[in-house]
């Protein structure tokens, strides 16, 4: 009689990001009719915050949990102890280095961070300078979306240099800040990648105080991204599909805690979104306010 | 002849106070050209604008002896309420500016009749408001931002320039000239009038104030109202800046400007304090953070440096104090 | 015979200030030296330097005829040199056995203080002292006067050979300064030299041997106290002779009255208080340390307001629940701790003295009146003679009578009907004496009605219209003015317990 | 007789300051069946180890009327230098655990030197220092994290049950045992020792101290240092619970420590204080952000909710005690 119930643990809550994440989330608790609770900390270097919350999650002995790790192996006995218990766990957002999770739903952001410098080379004409403002020096998202962009320009556009990357905590003020900065040191710079939705918008905002034209890439999504896609003003961005997250996670919990299998790997997959294809139905799909 | 002397030495100290500010920007501008420009400048400024309204506010606080944690949500909150007014309410500029303004003093107020009436310690109470706007902020919104698109000119409050339009010369975004605005009135209240006598009364001796037959409760509730409204003029500038009210911001702030307050020489006793003084210290601050960006420091080691330079700037200053006495 | 102290060519300067002007002092080994001066004259300068407070621009100290350098109080005391500091320099977190031996506990094993030890030693130093004083009490908790007792204590316990004593008195009371005298007399029966430090000037003719007189941070004159008049001693103080009338009490049977207080009680502190005060009249409180004179006041005044009973002013019930109130009616209240509930140490004297009137002079949109409030302020800097570079000089940076008088003049100008003045002349040199006796009896003669609660019984003779009498919390008496020192005596020591008993 | 009654007013006041706590405690239980049991308070008391160790040493800064910002970002330092020595150096546990202690005092000396004898106000030095040691955390890691798996029982350190493989029906981690290990130690040190006294004789008028002779800046020195230890064992104890140096931790972990302290009756102006109340301060706080979570409780409204208790959990305080005299 009693009702299932997924607890999804996130790396956190109040960013837009997350919400969107937290939006299908609740999607699927509704289409299945199981209670879901979606919580995660201030910020992602909160680890052993993350760690009492499952504790938390654990005590309430829900049905299945759901974990976006801010570090994989530091909630590995956590992990057991919900094994012991007969909780299956999933994974979503990014892995956890164990075989405990039964699935992963994710994006793999150090494809998505390439594609997006594979769009900056060919915006900016394949040559030039450009910098990067990233949303954390040490948080899975932050190492990975940085990486992949580096790596990608490192290997593929020799005549791109990467000028500096900075970090603005994926605050919007802080971004903003930053890129004026940045433009005020290199006056010749030609595209800046914000590697989150905080971080673009900043960087959006650093440029048009600056009244610089330079290159905006974005990632993530939200109103004032789309807009800015839509004027021009921001060339383009990576999207993930954080309600597909939210909506495969739970669905997968359900089945596996009635028993059924799942593909152990969900891609929730990543998109380039553009002026040109803002307003097509896979795209509009997967896109957030 | 000897009081004259006294006050040309106050009066040179609080010029000498500049020098850590100066020393930095000389340095910064050796170090890289592209540092001292007008652009540069502004940027600078305009990055002071929102710490040092913020700062300003909090300034009347710390003077009094008190702590407010709360300014960084109350901001925010500020700027939340400011949203819905103009965006969701779609009542023109003026009431959406006053509905941010009116938040932070009513805020302000419950605080200080926590303080003042429930006996509670400044930093509980504060630090009790903040996580309590910090969720309503969430909350309000439905955890998304509120954007001001449909207000016209509201992203002129902060990032537009009256004086450029003048002077093109000298574009001095409008949220500086409102910052120095601010700063100057705060100013005058603190030297000029009663409500800022009893400001610095009350960090001074708040018994012997009592004791005075003054209202103490009272004023100081009325002093943490003004603070707050500050701080609601913090909120419509940075929701100017950004175009939107984003609910999730300002945790963090709070510690930024009470760090420019301590730098500018007003002390967490209370019952000392200039609010030129909190000026520089929320521009040393941001010179700092510009500059090591500028120079293209790593952003790891831009931390340690500016750590350092915030404790030998005040050092300095101890030095120069103690040579004056 | 060499002396043991001797300090010469002494200088000074504070900013604005010259405190010091080439002051010479020496003691001599078994001796009371008192050192006398009005307020401001440099006496707590000069021995802030001797103790190591302070460092002189100039001059050099020699103890034992051997030139010495005294960087820290640590190096003053490992010289044998004990001070009592004028403004009480104590812990008020600390239990009373806690301050007393602060930097010399006696210590167990790793680092463990022998908290037992400590408080058996504290009791045995209050009862040498012939004092009752629990070591454990906090003293942050203690009335002022009984804080000076733990100074006091704290200086003994130090055994020095050079013991200052900076106004040890000036918040005790007669029974309390004659035991003070005994430890004095017998400590220089030991060799001890003193230097002792009041305002109280019958005080000197009972204990000092010689006198050295101060004027304006200069040396003035030493002479021998038992052959100098008094009057010689003022004399040389303030550069002119004072003369003093006696009061004389006014025909108050036309006037009205002021003030009516009925059953007042709080607690075990104030038990059913009555009385009345008629306009232009001047009552004094007398009583022994403790008999909540104090406590009284500040239940009329609302700082701590009382549990039960009755005030009248001008004839009206009012209700007191704090200060502002209090005022509101009319009552004005100067605290007896002028540290701690007078002063806002950290601000100017103009500022002090405006405190409690700063709505008068400001305008609608609260803006101050600053050039009046200076004029005022330079009124009773001139009229107090205040010594101090100028209305501006923070009142922390004033010698304590000078403080002392900013608070009187912040009273004065609030114009209350009725005033209530506890302890007002504490640590106030005996020329600005005379001219608040002189404030007070106009005050009254202009229909203010006063309250006058003092510790120095010639002064509520010298000063009052009738004497109300308190011990234990009660109210055990009205004299009229000019009663005798033993009918005040005899009713200030008519305990409730004792008669139980 | 009056003064008896003094005394037992404040052993009363003491007991019920655990009132707060034991409400919220009764109240979870009652919401919600999963709070009160046993694996559950483990949690909750496993959740309180950390904030409990850094509380317990910035109390008694805080009694000397200082403060101390940078517990937090020094906490991760040690903790990185505990890996550096482990992981890197592979030295033995014990020598990995006393690196991160003495990284703690020594940083907590250089604060303490600071202040003492740069007269840097504490907020600033410690604010510097706060900086400093999130930037050297990075720089020493690379920006990684170090991972203790070489190290074998470096997670018993937190993790293990001491008491568990003695009493199964009480598995109290060691991590809660070592918090208690350390208050008992500190409360003892400030009621009994030298160290302890000159604590509180320095946060309750620091001039008459000086003027007794002492040399207080070497005692404040000595309070840093000790301090800063004690958030060393706190270093020791997260990445021993994480199994990792995370470099990017530890900002904000100071307003929860100092918020613990305060919520404990401490003030914040020095002099008096108690680590009882620390603890019943910090456990106050985990207490409630768990029970919020097991009630399921929406994240934003738990913000607001933990504001709120927290408030009215120090009124209801401040009334007893207003009560008790
Ligand atoms: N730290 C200081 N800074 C500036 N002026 C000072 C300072 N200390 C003392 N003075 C000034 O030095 C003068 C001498 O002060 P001192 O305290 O020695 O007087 P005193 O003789 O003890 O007076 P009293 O009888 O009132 O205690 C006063 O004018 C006082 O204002
Ligand atoms: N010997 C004592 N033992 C215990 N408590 C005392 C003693 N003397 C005074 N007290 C307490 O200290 C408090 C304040 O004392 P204080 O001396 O200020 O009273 P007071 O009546 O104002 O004295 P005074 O009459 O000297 O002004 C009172 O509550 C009193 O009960
Ligand atoms: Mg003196
Ligand atoms: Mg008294």
């Amino acid at each position: 009689q009693d009702k299932m119930s997924v607890a999804l643990i996130s790396k956190g809550f109040q960013h837009q990001f997350w919400q969107a994440v937290k939006q299908g989330a609740d999607k699927a608790g509704a289409d299945l009719g199981v209670d879901v609770t979606f919580e995660g900390p201030d910020n992602e270097t909160q680890v052993d915050k993350q760690m009492d919350m499952l504790a938390a999650a654990l005590a309430k002995k829900p049905s299945a949990i759901a974990l976006a790790a801010l570090d994989s192996q530091a909630v590995i006995p956590q992990l057991k102890q919900a094994q012991s218990a007969g909780i299956p766990v999933l994974a979503f957002d990014s892995g956890v280095d164990s075989d405990i999770p039964v699935a992963t739903a994710s994006t793999d952001n150090v494809a998505a961070a390439a594609m997006a410098a594979d769009k900056m080379a060919e915006l900016i004409g394949g040559s030039g300078q450009i910098a990067v403002v990233a949303h954390s020096q040490t948080s899975a998202t932050g190492i990975d979306r940085r990486d992949g962009f580096v790596n990608e320009i490192k290997e593929k556009y020799p005549e791109i240099q990467i000028v500096t990357i900075e970090y603005g905590d994926g605050d919007h003020l802080k971004s903003t800040e930053i890129t004026k900065a940045i433009l005020a040191a290199n006056p010749d710079i030609k595209g800046i990648f914000g590697t989150n939705e905080g971080s673009a918008i900043g960087v959006l905002n650093g440029a048009r105080e600056m009244n610089s034209k330079v290159v905006v890439v974005g990632f993530d999504s939200g109103k004032a991204q789309k807009d800015a896609i839509r004027s021009g003003a921001m060339a383009g961005a990576i999207t993930q599909n954080p309600v597909g997250i939210g909506y495969e996670t739970v669905k997968a919990a359900v089945a596996v805690a009635k028993g059924e299998t799942v593909a152990k790997n969900i891609d929730t997959g990543f998109f380039w979104y553009d002026k040109s294809n803002i307003d097509a139905p896979e795209i509009a799909a997967v896109l957030y306010d | 002849m000897s009081e004259k002397q006294a006050r040309r030495g106050a009066a040179q100290q609080k010029l000498l106070a500049f020098a850590s500010l100066i020393v930095l920007v000389v340095g910064f501008s050796l170090a890289s050209p592209a540092f001292f420009r007008i652009d540069n400048i502004m940027s600078i400024l305009q990055a002071t604008s929102v710490n040092g309204v913020l700062a300003v506010g909090v300034t009347l606080v710390i003077i009094t002896g008190g702590i407010d944690l709360s300014i960084g949500t109350l901001m925010t909150f500020c700027a939340v309420m400011s949203g819905v007014v103009l965006t969701w309410g779609g009542m023109p500029l003026p009431l959406g500016v006053i509905a941010g303004i009116a938040t932070g003093a009513l805020c302000g107020l419950i605080s200080g009749t926590l303080v003042a009436k429930a006996k509670i310690p400044p930093f509980i109470a504060t630090l009790g408001m903040m996580l309590i706007l910090k969720g309503l902020s969430l909350i309000v919104t439905g955890t998304k931002p509120i954007y001001f698109n449909d207000t016209e000119g509201y992203t002129t409050i902060s990032q537009g320039s009256l004086i450029g339009s003048i002077i093109p010369q000298f574009p001095l975004p409008n949220g500086v000239l409102i910052l120095f605005i601010v700063a100057a009135v705060i100013a005058w209240v603190l030297g000029r009038t009663v409500l800022g006598r009893y400001t610095f009364a009350l960090g001074s001796n708040e018994e012997a104030v009592r004791l005075s037959g003054v209202d103490t409760d009272r004023w100081k509730m009325a002093i943490y109202a003004l603070a707050g409204g500050i701080v609601g003029i913090g909120g419509i500038l940075i929701s100017s800046r950004l175009n939107s009210a984003q609910p999730a911001l300002g945790l963090g702030y709070e510690l930024e400007a009470i760090a420019a307050v301590v730098i500018g020489g007003t002390s967490l006793a209370g019952g000392r304090g200039t609010i030129l003084g909190t000026l520089i210290g929320a521009l040393i601050m941001s010179v700092l953070t510009n500059g090591l960006r500028v120079m293209s420091v790593a952003p790891e080691w831009q931390t340690v440096v500016t750590g350092a330079i915030i404790i030998v700037a005040v050092y300095a200053d101890q030095l120069r104090r103690r040579a004056a006495v | 015979m060499t002396d043991l102290v001797r300090m010469e060519g002494i200088d000074k300067r504070f900013p604005g200030v010259h405190a010091l002007k080439s002051v010479g002092f020496d003691l001599r080994p078994a001796e009371v030296h008192a050192l006398m001066g009005e307020n401001g004259a440099g006496k707590s300068t000069l021995m802030k330097i001797l103790s190591g407070v302070y460092h002189p621009d100039e001059g050099r100290i020699l103890i034992d005829g051997a030139k010495v350098a005294l960087p820290t109080p640590g190096a003053a005391q490992a010289l044998g040199i004990g001070i009592i500091h004028q403004e009480l320099a104590l812990m008020p977190d600390l239990t009373v056995a806690q301050n007393i031996w602060i930097g010399r506990e006696p210590r167990l094993s790793l680092g463990r203080i022998d908290e037992a030890r400590q408080n058996a030693d504290t009791a045995a130093l209050f009862a040498a002292m012939n004092i009752r004083m629990d070591p454990r009490a906090r003293v942050g908790g203690l009335s002022i006067a009984r804080q000076q007792m733990v100074e006091i204590a704290k200086a003994l316990s130090h055994r020095s050979r050079v013991l200052i004593m900076d106004e040890p008195t000036a918040a005790l009371n007669d029974a309390e300064i004659a035991e003070l005298f005994t430890i004095i007399r017998q400590l220089r029966s030991e060799g001890v030299g003193i230097i002792y430090i009041s305002h109280k000037m019958d005080e000197i003719r009972q204990i000092a041997d010689r006198v050295t007189v101060m004027r304006d941070g200069a040396y003035v004159g030493t002479v021998q106290a038992a052959d100098t008049p008094i009057s010689r001693i003022i004399q040389m103080m303030v550069g002119r002779e004072l003369a003093d009338a006696a009061a004389t009490i006014p025909d108050l049977a036309g006037s009205g009255t002021a003030l009516e207080v009925r059953d007042l009680t709080r607690g075990t502190e104030l038990r059913k208080i009555s009385f009345t005060l008629k306009r232009g009249e001047i009552l004094g409180f007398a009583g022994l340390m403790g008999a909540g004179r104090t406590e009284l006041a500040r239940a009329i005044f609302g700082a701590e307001p009382a549990d039960g009973g009755e005030i009248l002013v001008q004839g009206r019930a009012v209700t007191i629940r704090s200060p502002a109130d209090a005022v509101q009616a009319g009552i004005g209240y100067l605290s007896e701790d002028r540290k701690h509930f007078g002063l806002a140490l950290g601000m100017d004297v103009r500022a002090n003295i405006a405190m409690a009137s700063l709505p008068r002079y400001a305008d609608r949109i609260g803006r101050i009146r600053e050039p009046e409030l200076a004029r005022i302020a330079r009124d009773y800097i001139q009229t107090l003679a205040i010594r101090t570079p100028g209305d501006r000089q923070e009142v922390r940076l004033l010698s304590g009578g000078n403080q002392q008088k900013v608070v009187i003049a912040k009273w004065l100008l609030r114009d209350c009907d009725i005033l209530i003045f506890d302890e007002p002349t504490r640590g106030i040199d005996v020329g600005a004496k005379a001219e608040i006796y002189r404030l007070l009896g106009e005050l009254a003669a202009e229909g203010k009605a006063i309250i006058v609660i003092s510790s120095e019984l010639p002064e509520v003779l010298r000063l009052s219209h009738r004497i109300a009498v308190m011990c234990e919390g009660r109210l055990t008496g009205i004299l009229p003015g000019g009663a005798s020192q033993e009918q005040i005596m005899e009713l200030a020591t008519r305990r409730e317990t004792l008669a139980a008993e």
